[in-house]
């Protein structure tokens, strides 16, 4: 086995071979022209995207449908590669969901860690007024950086989570395009580098939310991060095209849509928002990567000479910002549906009682899907937007909180009357509700459009979207890691070391929303290197700063405890929890194939409370026979 | 042989509906072409536009085959 | 694409979900043209560029003749007529060709610039967009006139040629908007 | 029914405890303007509604862990209980009919804060990266600082001139994006005289955080001082005058007066200075060179500073001897 035989290092080498001729070529017609010798920036977007093809093809992401092409039959090769270690399948291409789902799943640690230390490094900075040891430009990089890696993070986190559950949950053996499937993964690996590099290739600084014409001015990193995003958006549409049909498709004989785990139906929900709302950000990001490469003004409000001559119009500086939220508000929806599915998955699980009001929780995720698409100008309160539209966003972004609240209180009336027992993963679910509640709280106030004009910008907003975003993604994600670890490794985590996670984690986390949303209160605004000592936010900024480290030597447990476990980890039975859902009854680690036959689903998924009730019937034979 | 006279009718069918949709579309066309020659009215031409678009989706694209389950004949 | 390896109801069962995968692109593309297109009407509001009138139309009817093309090659696919398959595919192909060049050489080689304000920035975000989508459906087709001439395809199983042609008439749908929000609706500024 | 009643009473504890904790007037900073109590008042109606939620979910959270704990050893499953219907209906439409409340609220609200008083004064600010300014129409001036008369209602006309900033004073509560290529509007009516400052609130690059600008809310005979002292400073010699278009232009948002280093070189001790610049050369600070820096800086880049960050605009938006005020500025910071 040489390294070479290993698909990512191809994939790299791909790329870098990619970008030297994407630049070359485009150097060279430049030359052959009659213009100078000289690499501008059009060259590099051309770099960039041959690098991100070469990856593709030196990964291997694209041999099957090449041969496809040419006519060459290409059956779908599964198990573990021949002659070489069965190690290296995370390495390379492969079209098991379970192998994918952990490629997902390992890619957004690693940017979840990457992103978290970023925002380490800044919060030093933050702890006192005054710059101590990163300048303006150094800041605004690594906060704007810390925010798209982390964007990036979750993305690739549903991702893991779709991907590996979906299937098995609908009692299938895959995807039912496992090729797309590894490309729709392995996308998300140029496009990570990408943006890693965006901080080495002169930095950016107009935060996740790149507004043009900032955006437009900024340095060159702009553009590799505006390319990045851009391909994880493509692997965000295909991915969830493929969840769509697998879930309309391959569901078990049985599994009707009102009989089909929680969860699923979240992603579904996600998925829909996902497969067509993404494409709105695609096209703003390569709009502003237009207008710096070429000049294509679609944004900027300066009329060229040449513009006049035409009788053109000028470019809008709002357009950006409603092709943006039009995506980047549901988007929110992308990370925190699969969470909140989570929390309904588990929640019963723990509780040893059936889920309250499945149809409401199954339609709210739904009804949170389908409103979402309608209250993007929410964003938009101060920017100058018509002022006869702020009213039309501001009820439709109330409406919001109603599914969210059925949510809430499905889960309470779950735990009510249940026999809860407290192992980790259920107390990240707990743990879960609890700052996802106060990330609920804190919205409304934003919605309201006259309060917004108070809160926007400032640092209550950072309050508020990290505790939607913890208590509505990275929270219940680590609960799932914890749940599914014995199904994945066939091993079990760490007991002791999963509850001094969430003791650490917990309290850290509600320190840090509510500091943040209390200086932002008194007069912080977001994104600044720097803040003002008269504003009295001195202790604010302490605990947020103690907060996050807490939270950082809380994930650091998490790793340990995740990597020791793997390896020695007690063997777990098939189904610790005494779950009924289908991947359970199979045996752990999950086989190749995860069903030798498909499961027949008899009965309703979360009947714990009547223990002879059958919800999965792994012999067909016998249940044609009830 | 009776397979292949129902063959053929289905051919014969087939060509019909495309001649008469592609020529429905290129007379739609040159409305539009017209209309707009004498004011731009932009809800007149979108509404044509949606129509086009329809007869395509329709018999070009044969959306009905999503949910009627036509297999290759 | 077919595989011999699978059998019939395997194969219809894999169709019916590449159908509906392809037709969900679809739908997720029509976010990206209907941003365009919503973009067009935000900037350019009741006003367009002067452009060619004679060159819009035309390369508007060639596209559809195209389209026309596809669907005879479809049908030709279905029936196992390999000459007619094979004839129509090569038109359309051609066609395909003539409006790219139709708007490569003729439209961008006018007076306005890509970087000449909101006109440009639009023109050749909605043409230049649009033909990367023509240009792909072209090698498409190619694929599919290779395999064809290797009599690869059989009325049982022909997704490839189904799958090109639908995605075809597809870039003719999302030009049919882009036709008329270019070329034919608001007024030129004089 | 013993559960029920230990919640409600817990419920009903926590909602008067966080809801109290919640009063605005610990939680904002002081309210200095008509339009900005409308904000207070939503948070003190938000203060109970929050608290409630955030009790009801919590303490039954909370509760249930703790009484529906688990035993060691008890097998026995949790209460076959699948949902009800009515409860499900009352928690759609009671959390529906508050959202509703608060929407309708939110937009009369919305109205009075864009209500015109028939004597407002016009304020006209530019905001230019990263510096504001601020102009007097009625009394023809224009300044650096915003200075408000109590009691006055003020109609701010924003423009920007490169990227999307935000005006925004804490103590006035609202704040108004400055967009590019847009002219955007707010109206405040101070009324609480003291001294706070406008704070850039939306991120507008490097210097983002220092965009800030002081602002004094002052008695009608304090205000008209400093009008007139304003507009005399028309009398004032070279040195002064580029002093103060400096802080008009924004100059001084990039080069400080004291020597410390900033986006650009300090103008303190420049005049007659070398500086090497990016090819190595050496060249000295004289007329010539800060005319061709002010009208072209991307010429001439001392070493250790970006290109392409300073405008190339003042060749047109300053006059000749604009410039020479300038210079003559630059010239009198000589060590």
């Amino acid at each position: 086995m040489t390294v070479l035989s290993l698909g990512i290092v191809r994939g790299l080498a791909g790329q870098l071979i990619g970008s030297a001729l994407g630049i070359g070529v485009s150097v060279a017609v430049r030359v052959a022209m009659g213009l100078p010798l000289e690499v501008k920036e059009g060259a590099i977007v051309v770099g960039i995207l041959v690098g991100a093809m070469g990856f593709m093809i030196g990964v291997g992401a694209l041999t099957d449908w090449s041969k496809w092409m040419l006519g060459i039959e290409t059956p779908l090769r599964l198990g573990p590669p021949e002659g070489k270690p069965s190690w290296t399948r995370y390495f390379g291409v492969d079209y098991s969901h379970k192998i994918i789902g952990i490629q997902y799943g390992v890619t957004s640690m690693v940017l979840l860690f990457l992103a978290g230390l970023l925002a380490l490094t800044f919060r030093v900075e933050l702890t006192t007024p005054g710059l101590q040891f990163l300048d303006n430009h150094t800041y605004n990089t690594i906060m704007s950086t810390h925010g798209i890696a982390m964007i990036a993070a979750m993305l690739v986190g549903v991702g893991a989570m779709a991907n590996y559950l979906t299937p098995l949950m609908i009692g299938t053996s895959d995807m039912v395009f496992p090729r797309l499937n590894a490309f729709g993964f392995w996308i998300n690996v140029p496009a990570a580098l990408l943006i890693g590099t965006s901080m080495y290739v002169g930095g950016w600084d107009t935060g996740w939310t790149a507004y043009a014409p900032l955006s437009v001015n900024a340095p060159l990193g702009m553009q590799f991060v505006l390319l990045g995003v851009f391909l994880i958006g493509l692997s965000s549409i295909l991915g969830s095209i493929n969840v769509i049909v697998t879930v309309l498709h391959r569901r078990t004989p049985g599994m009707h849509f009102f009989r089909m785990p929680i969860f699923v139906w979240s992603v579904l929900a996600t998925s829909i928002i996902a497969f067509s709302a993404t494409q709105l950000i695609g096209l703003s990001f390569l709009m502003v990567s237009a207008e710096r490469a070429l000049g294509m003004t679609f944004f900027s409000p300066v009329l060229s000479p040449g513009a006049v001559a035409v009788g053109s119009p000028a470019g809008q500086v709002l357009l950006f910002q409603n092709l943006f939220w039009f995506y980047s508000h549901p988007a929110v929806y992308v990370f925190i549906l699969p969470g909140l599915g989570i929390i309904s998955e588990l929640l019963p699980v723990f509780s040893r009682k059936p889920l309250f009001g499945y149809k409401w929780v199954a339609l709210s995720s739904m009804a949170i899907a389908l409103m979402g698409f309608f209250v993007w100008g929410h964003h938009m309160f101060t920017s100058g937007m018509l002022e006869g539209l702020r009213i039309p966003f501001m009820v439709t972004t109330m409406l919001i909180a109603v599914p969210t609240g059925v949510k809430f209180f499905s889960w309470i009336a779950t735990l009510w009357g249940g026999k809860i027992s407290l192992q980790t993963p259920m107390l990240f679910v707990l743990g879960a509700i609890s700052i996802f509640l106060i990330g609920g709280l804190t919205g409304p106030p934003n919605g309201v459009s006259v309060s917004d004009l108070f809160l926007h910008d400032t640092y209550y907003i950072v309050g508020h979207f990290h505790a939607a975003m913890f208590g509505g993604f990275i929270f219940p994600f680590i609960a799932a890691i914890y749940y599914w670890f014995p199904k994945i490794t066939g091993r079990m985590y760490d007991e002791g070391l999963g509850k001094l996670h969430f003791w650490l984690m917990t309290p850290g986390f509600w320190l840090q929303s509510l500091a943040m949303a209390r200086v932002g209160l008194l007069g912080m605004r977001r994104r600044i290197a720097d803040w003002d000592p008269g504003l009295g936010i001195e202790t604010g900024q302490l605990m947020i700063t103690i907060a996050g480290f807490a939270i950082g030597i809380s994930m650091l447990i998490f790793l340990a405890n995740l990597i020791i476990s793997a390896v020695r980890g007690r063997v777990a039975s098939p189904n610790p929890w005494q779950s009924r859902s289908p991947e359970f009854q199979i045996p752990s680690p999950i086989p190749e194939h995860s069903y030798a036959q498909p499961p027949v689903i008899t009965g309703e998924p979360y009947d714990y409370a009547e223990p002879d009730s059958v919800y999965v019937s792994m012999s067909p034979a016998s249940s044609a026979a009830d | 042989m009776r397979e292949k006279i129902k063959m053929s009718d289905k051919k014969r069918a087939a060509y019909r509906t495309g001649i008469v949709v592609f020529l429905v579309v290129a007379a739609l066309t040159a409305v539009e072409f017209y209309l707009a020659s004498i004011s731009g009215a932009i809800a007149v031409l979108f509404f044509i536009a949606l129509i086009k678009a329809a007869l395509i989706v329709r018999y070009f694209m044969h959306v009905n085959r999503l949910w009627t389950d036509e297999g290759h004949e | 694409m077919s595989v011999a390896t699978t059998t019939l109801s395997q194969y219809r069962a894999q169709l019916r979900s590449n159908r509906l995968g392809l037709w969900l692109f679809f739908i997720s593309e029509l976010f990206l043209f209907g941003g365009l297109l919503i973009s067009r009407f935000y900037l350019w509001g009741g006003t367009r560029p002067d452009l060619d009138q004679r060159l819009g139309l035309i390369v508007t009817s060639i596209l559809l003749l195209s389209s026309f093309f596809m669907y005879l090659a479809e049908v030709g696919a279905e029936h196992e007529n390999r000459r007619l398959f094979l004839f129509s595919l090569i038109m359309t192909a051609l066609l395909g060709t003539a409006f790219l060049l139709g708007v490569v050489i003729f439209e961008w080689g006018g007076e306005i610039r890509p970087w000449d304000g909101a006109f440009g920035a639009i023109l050749y975000g909605m043409t230049g967009m649009h033909a990367l989508h023509v240009a792909s459906g072209i090698v498409l087709i190619l694929i599919v006139a290779y395999n064809g001439l290797r009599g690869r395809y059989t009325a049982e199983r022909h997704w490839g040629v189904e799958a090109c042609a639908i995605y075809w008439h597809y870039v003719d749908v999302v030009w049919i908007f882009f036709y008329p929000a270019i070329y034919l609706m608001g007024t030129v500024p004089t | 029914m013993k559960h029920l009643l230990a919640v409600v009473v817990l419920i009903v504890i926590v909602t008067l405890a966080v809801g109290f904790l919640l009063n605005p007037e610990n939680l904002l900073p002081t309210l200095a303007s008509e339009e900005g109590a409308f904000v207070d008042q939503l948070f003190s109606l938000y203060a109970f509604v929050i608290a409630f939620f955030f009790a009801l979910i919590v303490v039954i959270l909370l509760y249930s862990t703790i009484v529906f704990r688990r035993k060691k050893g008890d097998d026995k499953p949790g209460a076959n209980v699948h949902g009800n219907s009515v409860l499900e209906i009352v928690w759609t439409v009671i959390p529906l009919g508050i959202v509703l409340f608060f929407a309708g609220l939110g937009a009369v609200y919305l109205k009075d804060t864009l209500k015109a008083e028939p004597d407002e004064m016009i304020v006209e600010v530019t905001a230019s990266q990263w510096s504001w300014r601020f102009r007097y129409p009625e009394f023809g001036i224009s300044s650096t600082e915003l200075n408000l008369l109590n009691g006055r209602q003020v109609l701010f006309v924003f423009e920007s001139t490169d990227v999307i900033h935000s005006f925004w004073v804490p103590e006035f509560r609202l704040k108004q994006d400055v967009v590019p290529g847009i002219t955007t509007t707010l109206r405040l009516k101070p009324t609480l005289p003291g001294s706070y400052k406008v704070r850039c609130a939306e991120l507008c690059g490097l210097n983002h955080a220092y965009m800030l600008a002081e602002v004094t809310v002052m008695e009608q005979a304090e205000f008209d001082a400093w009008v007139a002292s304003e507009i005399d400073s028309g009398a004032l010699g070279p040195p002064d005058r580029g002093a103060k278009l400096a802080g008009l232009n924004g100059c001084l948002a990039c080069h400080s007066t004291d020597g410390t280093r900033s986006v650009g070189p300090s103008w303190r001790g420049l005049f007659g200075s070398e500086e090497i610049l990016e090819d190595g050369s050496v060249v000295l600070v004289d007329e010539a060179y800060l005319l061709e820096s002010i009208l072209d800086p991307n010429l001439q880049v001392v070493e250790g500073y970006r290109p392409d960050l300073m405008p190339k605009v003042y060749g047109d938006t300053l006059s000749q001897e604009e410039i020479q005020d300038l210079i003559a500025y630059i010239r009198s910071l000589e060590n």
